[in-house]
């Protein structure tokens, strides 16, 4: 079995090499071997399902409409073998009466929702739960979380910026609430993190915020 | 439970001469090479002392319910030791192991009491062995993380779509709230730091600065001198230190052409 | 995390809190608009062969595994309901000799390739593995994942080391997050695996995880 030196050094996980001998590899050497080997014995397909499902396969990963140009240069094979390979997928796959379909676009094919669901699809994307927080926001909120109640101005100048706009969409999203006027000049409002806060980052109570100190027993070699 | 056992002969090779050392990867093992009367020792990384241990423990094919306390500790010290000749730094966690084998080698070695009722008197390895066997069954499940992981990275999701921009994934935990507020409590530091180096610039050292640069300089223009002030009041304190040398006639302003740098050089 | 400052990356908030939260709205006025709209003209679903189109659809296009649940939501039908057609679904999936599986994961349904593919999949994506995880961290893992939620002392102490490096590479890998405090002397902060974690190691939940006795038969039987 592989052993590590006690910290960070990180082994390549290659399942190649685990299914290969089952063992964890580390060392440089042997590690430069396998790959040295792969290259040596080309990835062969072994029959047309085989290919087909490896068509598909790339299809799916791929970020931009696949072409079989390009299948044809991994699997090695001839751009015509894997062209009807492309063919038999898409008339599998558009034959079925399902919600996804393998359309060709730009000189390529890629999977996409059929149009007749779109709606269901929209209404999805709608649904989800939207916390999207900006970096802005987020150290806004980290501000507020840490400080509070404070203010406005306060906030502003430990953030060292001049932009409040980041409070408004914490307010928007419920994180933050007012909590009182401060007593100065002004009588400004004061702001403080809310209970959808704690419930969004699974605290019982403010208290179970990370202290500068649970950060430094992590950092620092030893406890 | 993974590694080829190697039988080795049980270190009959106390002091042993210097061994041949070899540094490998990953297999620990203290193999005996019998064409000579030295030792060859591959030596491995291990995640900690429980670690070492018990693959000394497996090396000598000893029970982990019946350690042999004398002969494992002095393998353990020996391994120390080895790890320390090769300048590799031992970490407090297997030095302080080493301090609990000792201890308890001295116990062992105590007569019991003979007064003490049997099973009154509990073994004094219990504690290591319950340890022992408590990691081994993490270094285990280790094990299977690994290959689950492996698994997994041989599986592979759909490539980004449009609508995936609109919500990343990206989490955020508590932690890094902290580290947010870290960095900005950092920014303010840095702030602070400027602030007092500031303050600490005197006019008498201005004007030693601004000597310092015509002498060595023999020419120096004004604008370069400037732009090193850091803030408006040192930038106060140069325009001033500049009227002051000039005043005491130290130095002597001038321009090679209309509107064009103002030079200084010291005054003949 | 990203760190850089005034770029536009978003960060979710933790995915697990706002499940259990159902969710948690933002008053951004027009997504208010388009469900109050969704509300009037509920969108049905026509037959069985329908329902399933559609949550074919909804898995490809989320980018997290796809719970019965929110489909449900969507489609304003019984979570019941969605989990048959889902069933049936998957049936269909996995019984294709394909390059595709459908698969249960932290909780939900995810289309993903089969690993049997995998060397033809890198080597069309030209990817590395890519996560790496010391050995020193994976032991930290699994005491995490079997303990949780505990706190660094009591990991440290079953490891045998006092260095917490490890927790602090778990916890910035997102694989572990804070549990709140444990109620004792200092209040120590407790840690435990995230859906992250979930994913990274294809765990439908933790109760897939093999029983640690069953490491204990197997250990013991070693010497």
């Amino acid at each position: 079995m592989a052993k590590q030196q006690g910290t960070e050094q990180a082994f390549d996980v290659d399942p190649l090499a685990a299914e290969a001998d089952g063992e964890l590899e580390t060392a440089d050497s042997s590690r430069e071997a396998e790959r040295g080997e792969a290259d040596l014995t080309p990835l062969t397909v072994q029959n047309v399902g085989e290919r087909k499902a490896i068509i598909e396969a790339l299809i799916y990963v791929s970020d931009e409409p696949l072409n079989a140009k390009s299948v044809a240069e991994v699997l090695k094979e001839d751009p015509s073998v894997v062209e009807a390979g492309i063919a038999s997928l898409v008339e599998e796959f558009n034959g079925r009466a399902s919600g996804l379909q393998l359309r060709e676009v730009a000189g390529g094919w890629q999977f996409a929702t059929r149009p007749e669901y779109h709606e269901h699809v929209r209404a999805f994307l709608k649904s989800r739960p939207s916390a999207k927080l900006s970096l802005a926001s987020l150290e806004t909120l980290a501000v507020i979380a840490y400080k509070q109640p404070i203010t406005v101005p306060e906030i502003l100048d430990i953030r060292g910026v001049q932009s409040p706009s980041s409070i408004k969409t914490l307010l928007d999203k419920k994180l933050i609430v007012a909590k009182g006027r401060k007593e100065a000049v002004g009588r400004p409002m004061m702001y403080g993190t809310s209970k959808a806060f704690l419930i969004q980052f699974g605290l019982k109570d403010l208290s179970e915020l990370p202290s500068i100190e649970d950060f430094e027993d992590l950092v620092s070699g030893v406890v | 439970m993974d590694e080829p056992l190697k039988a080795t002969e049980p270190a009959a090779v106390e002091d042993a001469a210097p061994a041949t050392v070899k540094v490998a990867g990953s297999l620990p093992e203290i193999v005996p090479d019998h064409t000579t009367d030295d030792l060859k020792i591959v030596m491995g990384d291990f995640e900690g002392p429980l670690d070492l241990l018990l693959h000394l423990i497996r090396q000598e094919q000893v029970s982990i319910y019946d350690i042999p306390v004398a002969r494992i500790t002095d393998e353990y010290l020996r391994y120390l030791q080895v790890m320390q000749n090769l300048d590799m730094a031992v970490a407090g966690d297997f030095l302080v192991m080493a301090a609990t084998l000792i201890e308890l080698k001295t116990k062992m070695l105590l007569p019991r009491d003979p007064f003490a009722a049997v099973e009154e008197e509990a073994d004094p390895r219990n504690e290591l062995v319950d340890q022992l066997l408590e990691y081994q069954k993490y270094k285990a499940a280790a094990q299977m993380l690994w290959s689950r992981a492996t698994v997994e990275r041989a599986v592979f999701k759909r490539a980004e779509l449009e609508t995936d921009k609109n919500n990343p994934e990206v989490v955020v935990g508590v932690f890094d709230l902290l580290r947010v507020f870290q960095e900005i409590l950092g920014r303010h530091a840095d702030e602070v730091l400027l602030e007092i180096e500031r303050e600490e610039i005197s006019m008498a050292e201005m004007i030693e600065r601004l000597r310092n640069m015509v002498m060595s300089a023999g020419e120096l223009n004004l604008r370069v001198f400037f732009e090193r002030a850091r803030s408006r009041s040192e930038l106060v304190l140069a325009f001033l230190s500049v009227l002051e040398l000039v005043r005491t006639t130290e130095i002597k302003l001038f321009q090679r052409k209309t509107f064009g740098d103002i030079l200084a050089r010291v005054a003949s």
